[in-house]
């Protein structure tokens, strides 16, 4: 479902994504790992073209998706959350969720009606609010919400273009464990058959939800494999753990 | 994306009301002014749309509204083509003008996207400026009214062209209403909050921008043919970058993104400029230093000002109402 | 359509009210800001003089109403409007900038209303778009360079390279040169117009102008552009090798101190000059003097004129807006600059046009008459106009 | 078209006229701006006031005068916007910003109507600076090799600057990041009120200079206001680089355009600014990547 091959990308003297090969087949909840500064987030921004490599090239749906710009690629199923909150904090949740929908439904550039009140588009931001557990805060503004349900929200907005493939940027950073927990529960009741990868800082909750594990360090993949695999690795301990310390 | 509140239902009404008598009941004078303030009303309504709502701050609206101005006047006298069909070639032209320069600026923001459109702006007046056909810097006469004489009114009477252009307002400004409300508004206010999200979620940003502001453009070009026909003589000073500055002026000073502020603003100004001029020649000054102290009262405007002391308190009492709704309805899903 | 539009405005002459008899509402439609808010304040007041100095002789007493029209046709026309509907005024004198006397050209034919020009000197204001209500006391853009060309032939000058701000009054002046000078037997080598009001450095064009091989050049250029361009031309030192002439208003008394030594032995031609020798100017010149601290210069001038023109029709007994318009065409005095008269063609000054250079004085510059040209009506064109009738 | 060489040299050397006349007054502008993110639109009116002061102050105690005195008046009053304007505008967004300078524009073009009058003043060049010089195989106006030389040694005492002293390493580090730099104990709040204050004494500077090659009248704020605009957009905000190479490109393309294709000539830059602004839209040499 969605591809690398062979990214590579460097800022001046700093190597930051180093001949990276990716694979996840449709319906894998893939786990990125690594110590901050191993390139997760670069790699993220040239999966969806915010970036764009030095070499190598990025594949969608078996089609070549690397020359095509951001909203391109989002169109074609490429959807992402961020890992600091960029929602849009004037509108309620049921505007952001709607924003996002009604790019999906072709009702984003409509002069003629309101997107908000076409079924299609309803009906997403319904399913999505469900999805992560938004219903009762669906009239409130952003701003009126909490940190956690931010949270919850980000991942909202990415869902509403009803992705192929949904990127998420360290969906639970900065919240308690015991809504991280909650989180993964949330992410595991997705549908089977999204596409998911996703960048995680805290190792005991990757496994909650991963069916694979990669590792990434210094800009280069350490480790790709299943995550019993990854719990016994020596290597990964090492290179992890010891600048998760630190974090 | 916009929304009407108590106040801005009340204070609309008031100018509506205001504008109206001032249509039936001025003198010559009287009317003058008002058809000033309505054309010009127009023109921050435009400007309201992509800078309030779009945060595309443009420097070249002045422009658009000469380009529009020009555009009636070449038409309906040089070409010889019908006032009607010459003023909506007026409003098509000039909203294409501003498509394209809103694409080509969309990938400029903050100061480089005011300084792009401000070079779109003097590009357009220099070439005004010097083509002999524009009549150069002594500018152009002859221009005609549009003719509702089959509907039984005469433009050529003042009070009839007044309400003529208190309609037209009007109805730019449901349509305001309407653009910012359909999809295309709502991601225009999308792509204000966060650009980059919108990009992410699919959104072609440089198409939203550029419809949008070819949509104000377009009222800015009508603005600009009906500026023709009131005063009947156009120059190249209309396209200047100070009158673009200025409409930025009213549009601030009434409150950005409010719509009724810069209706407001639009009004305020044009008074105050007439009464001032009155008596000094030096009112430039007086307008400076009101614009200064405004702005260095960080509120947003006039209206703004007061929408955030008095606003706030009825907008705060319905919210309290939806949120006591919606909590019921919570409880009784639960 | 013209005609329909003005009566439906309720302009039509039948509406204006005459005045009481005697009280002559005036109103003085003038830039006392923008660009040209000098000239408005030396037109009111040489206007302010006349009436002043003869103000007694006739019974009409004026109330002036003063109107800024920022230099911008729009905002002249609203003025205009504002004077004749709202003040009722019967007669306005003013306007500097030909672009606002083209915006208020209609409205003042279709109400009316007599103006006297003070200033604006386009062509077709007393030719082609000509209206019997529409007298020009001051010049028009061909009459002040016509003279020149043959003038500057008779002296020797064979070939000029010439130079001007690129809009109409520009191109009016040097065609108006050109026509006669090439009648005359010269050629111009070459010809350049400058973006207007937006040219600083005219270094480009005096490059051009040495290069073309001309024996002279010949410029029109008014105020801060010709500060600039005197300055900037003797600084390139172009004076010694070819010599500066122009439109007088080059050097107009108003800037000529600004551009200092640079403008000595500048010749060139207008419609007044300070330093004419007779007594009507030494009455004009002594008082301007006196009230303004600065000698006056030729829109003080016009103002003056335009005043006293205003007086001589009163003195006929005309008052209303009708029989002040006859009267101001047929007016004729002795004033500072000479005999003056209004072609009945065109209702333009018929007046004389003086050749000076421009030296140095005993502490400021100051202006030597080298000779004085006849005073030539301007060929009528196209000017058609029907008789104002009561 | 038939010119020689030496034609093309004038031409070259009116353009590097123009150029160094628009770089002082764009370097203070694009200083401001990289150091302090403000938008000052009203630094084309602190230009003719310096023209203004240095016409004053000529006439009391000729060029030098003027020239000395002009830069540190208009200084003066750059304390005055600084300490009762900008510094409470500083946090405000660039809409803000651009409509209280806006502002000032139109009070500062009223106040020199109010104590200079409408008429235009001009003032002499300097003895010692007239007359022409021969350079390169032309005859140059000596004044004009004066501004030439005076932009470059400006040029080369701010690179310098810049590049090797303790102040300039803070302005880049302040340009870089000022929060960054107040961190690093800069004491940021002193140095935006230098820099300022530095940038307006460039405008006056710059404003002296040109009095008496042009015309000093109330409107020659707004009329540079646009040409310094353009240089900064073209050449990036915040750099120094952006400034000279912005001030020359616009130079050469205004003279030479005037030369070459003189019906374009006014619009030509715009066009040129367009290009570059749908190419680099940040400018060919922005402070920030």
């Amino acid at each position: 479902m969605l591809e690398t091959r062979n990214l590579d990308k460097s800022f001046g003297a700093v190597h930051v994504t180093r001949n990276v090969s990716l694979k996840l087949e449709r319906g894998e909840r893939r786990v990125i790992l690594g110590p901050n500064g191993a390139g997760k987030t670069t790699l993220f921004n040239q999966l969806v073209g915010e970036l764009t490599p030095d070499s190598g090239s990025v594949h969608l749906a078996g089609e070549d998706v690397t020359a095509l710009p951001v909203a391109k690629r989002a169109r074609r199923g490429l959807s992402r959350s961020y890992q600091k909150n960029t929602l849009f904090d004037g509108l309620t949740v049921e505007e952001n969720l709607g924003l996002a929908a009604a790019v999906h439904t072709g009702h984003a550039t409509q002069l003629w009606s309101d997107s908000l009140a076409k079924p299609e588009v309803r009906e997403i931001v319904d399913e999505v609010a469900n999805q992560v557990n938004l219903m009762p805060y669906i009239h409130a503004k952003v701003s009126e919400i909490s940190y956690g349900v931010r949270r919850q929200l980000e991942v909202g907005v990415a869902l509403a273009t009803r992705p192929l493939v949904l990127l998420m940027d360290e969906p639970t950073s900065g919240v308690g464990p015991e809504m991280s927990k909650g989180f993964h529960d949330l992410l595991n009741n997705l549908p089977r058959d999204l596409t998911m990868l996703i960048i995680e800082h805290d190792m005991d909750l990757a496994f909650d939800v991963a069916d694979t594990i990669t590792v990434l360090n210094y800009g280069e993949v350490v480790f790709d494999g299943l995550p019993e695999a990854a719990r016994g690795s020596k290597l990964l301990k090492e290179i992890y753990l010891g600048s998760w310390e630190d974090a | 994306m916009f929304r009407h509140n108590a106040l801005r239902y009340a204070v609309l009404a008031l100018l509506a009301a205001g504008a109206l008598f001032q249509a039936l009941t001025a003198e010559y004078f009287g009317l003058e002014i008002l058809t000033e303030i309505l054309i010009l009303a127009m023109l921050v309504l435009a400007l309201d749309i992509v800078a309030g709502f779009g945060g595309m701050v443009s420097l070249c609206h002045g422009a658009l509204m000469g380009v529009g101005a020009y555009t009636y006047a070449i038409l309906s006298t040089k070409a010889g083509i019908a006032p009607p069909v010459a003023m909506a070639g007026s409003i098509a032209l000039t909203g294409v003008a501003a498509w394209v320069i809103g694409a080509i600026c969309s990938r400029s923001h903050g100061i480089y996207f005011i300084m792009a459109t401000l070079a779109f702006g003097q590009m357009a007046y220099s070439y005004v400026f010097e083509a002999p056909i524009f009549g150069g810097d002594d500018g152009l006469g002859g221009i005609s009214r549009l003719d509702l004489s089959f509907i039984g009114v005469d433009l050529n009477d003042s009070r009839s062209f007044a309400l003529f252009c208190l309609a037209l307002l009007a109805a730019i400004y449901v349509a305001s209403v309407l653009i910012l409300r359909s999809g295309l508004g709502r991601s225009l206010s999308g792509v204000m909050h966060n650009e980059q999200r919108m990009r992410a979620l699919g959104l072609t940003v440089w198409r939203v921008k550029a419809d949008v502001f070819g949509l104000s453009g377009m009222i800015a070009g009508l603005a600009g043919a009906l500026a023709a026909q009131h005063i009947l003589y156009i120059s190249p000073g209309l396209l200047s970058w100070t009158v673009s500055g200025e409409a930025l002026v009213v549009v601030i000073l009434g409150g950005l993104g409010t719509l009724v502020g810069p209706l407001v603003g639009a009004a305020a100004f044009v008074v105050l400029k007439h009464e001032l001029s009155a008596v000094t020649t030096y009112w430039h000054l007086v307008v400076g230093v009101i614009l200064i102290a405004v702005v260095m009262s960080r509120a947003n405007g006039v209206f703004g000002w007061f929408e955030s002391r008095w606003g706030d308190r009825i907008e705060r009492r319905m919210a309290d109402a939806t949120r006591k709704q919606q909590s019921e309805e919570v409880l009784t899903d639960a | 359509m013209k005609r329909a539009t003005l009566a439906a405005l309720g302009l039509a002459t039948s509406f204006a009210m005459p005045a009481a008899a005697e009280d002559i509402k005036v109103g003085l439609l003038l830039p006392f800001s923008g660009v040209y808010a000098a000239l408005g304040n030396e037109i009111e007041a040489g206007f302010n003089l006349a009436l002043e100095q003869f103000g007694d002789e006739t019974d009409a007493t004026f109330e002036i109403i003063r109107e800024d029209t920022e230099v911008k046709p729009p905002v002249a026309l609203g003025k205009a409007k504002k004077l004749i509907l709202q003040d009722d005024v019967d007669v306005i004198a003013g306007i500097v900038s030909s672009g606002v006397l083209g915006a208020v050209r209609d409205m003042v034919h279709g109400a009316g209303v007599p103006l006297i020009v003070a200033n604006a000197g386009n062509d077709e204001a007393t030719g082609a778009d000509c209206s019997p209500f529409i007298t020009r006391m001051s010049f028009s853009n061909s009459q002040v360079n016509r003279p020149m060309g043959t003038w500057m032939h008779e002296q020797g000058i064979g070939k000029v390279y010439t130079l001007a701000p690129d809009y109409a009054a520009g191109h009016q002046m040097i065609d108006a040169f050109t026509a006669s000078f090439t009648a005359a037997g010269g050629e111009v080598v070459g010809q350049e117009f400058t973006p207007f009001q937006k040219t600083q450095d005219f270094g480009p064009y005096l490059a051009q102008a040495k290069a073309s091989g001309a024996d002279a050049v010949y410029v029109f250029y008014a105020g801060g552009e010709a500060i600039s361009f005197v300055k900037q031309y003797d600084s390139f030192g172009l004076k010694a090798e070819l010599p500066l002439y122009g439109s007088g208003f080059l050097t107009s008394p108003l800037y000529v101190n600004a551009e200092g030594p640079a403008a000595e032995g500048v010749i060139t031609a207008l419609h007044y000059v300070p330093t004419i020798d007779s007594t009507a100017n030494a009455v004009f010149a002594d008082a301007f003097t006196a009230a303004n601290g600065r000698v006056p210069s030729e829109f003080a001038v016009q103002g003056y004129d335009a005043a006293r023109a205003l007086i001589e029709a009163t003195k006929t007994g005309a008052s209303d807006r009708a029989s002040l318009a006859n009267a101001l065409r047929n007016v004729k005095f002795e004033g500072p600059r000479g005999t003056l008269s209004i072609d009945p063609a065109t209702n333009n000054v018929i007046q004389p046009i003086y050749v000076y250079e421009t030296v140095a004085g005993e502490d400021t510059l100051t202006q030597k008459v080298l000779a004085q040209l006849p005073a030539e009506a301007d060929p009528v064109n196209g000017c058609e106009m029907a008789p104002v009738s009561n | 078209m038939a010119h020689d060489l030496g034609f093309w040299t004038l031409q070259a050397l009116n353009a590097l006229q123009l150029s160094m006349l628009l770089f002082l007054l764009s370097i203070g502008l694009t200083v401001i701006f990289g150091l302090m993110h403000f938008v000052n639109l009203a630094h084309g009116s602190l230009y003719a006031l310096g023209a203004y002061f240095a016409a004053s102050l000529a006439a009391v105690g000729g060029y030098w005068m003027g020239f000395f005195l002009a830069p540190v008046a208009v200084a003066g009053v750059g304390v005055l916007l600084y300490s009762g304007l900008i510094k409470r505008m500083r946090k405000s967004g660039p809409m803000a910003q651009v409509l209280v300078t806006f502002g000032l524009i139109f009070a500062m073009l009223d106040l020199t109507r109010i104590f200079w009058g409408d008429l235009a003043l001009g003032i002499e060049v300097p003895a010692l600076l007239d007359g022409r010089l021969a350079f390169l195989g032309v005859e140059y106006p000596t004044y004009r090799l004066f501004i030439i030389a005076l932009g470059l040694a400006i040029f080369a005492a701010l690179a310098f600057v810049l590049a090797r002293t303790q102040i300039g390493a803070m302005i880049r580090a302040g340009v870089d990041n000022d929060a960054m730099a107040a961190c690093l104990g800069i004491n940021v709040e002193r140095l935006f009120f230098m820099v300022f204050c530095f940038g307006c004494a460039l405008a006056g500077l710059a404003g002296a200079v040109a009095a008496p090659l042009l015309s000093v009248t109330p409107d020659m704020g707004l009329q540079i206001l646009i040409p310094t605009l353009i240089v900064i957009v073209i050449g990036g905000l915040g750099s120094l680089k952006g400034a000279v190479s912005g001030s020359l490109i616009y130079g050469f393309v205004q003279t030479f355009g005037a030369v070459l294709a003189p019906q374009l000539a006014s619009v030509l830059i715009y066009a040129l600014l367009a290009a570059v602004l749908v190419i680099k839209p940040v400018g060919l040499f922005p402070a920030k990547g």
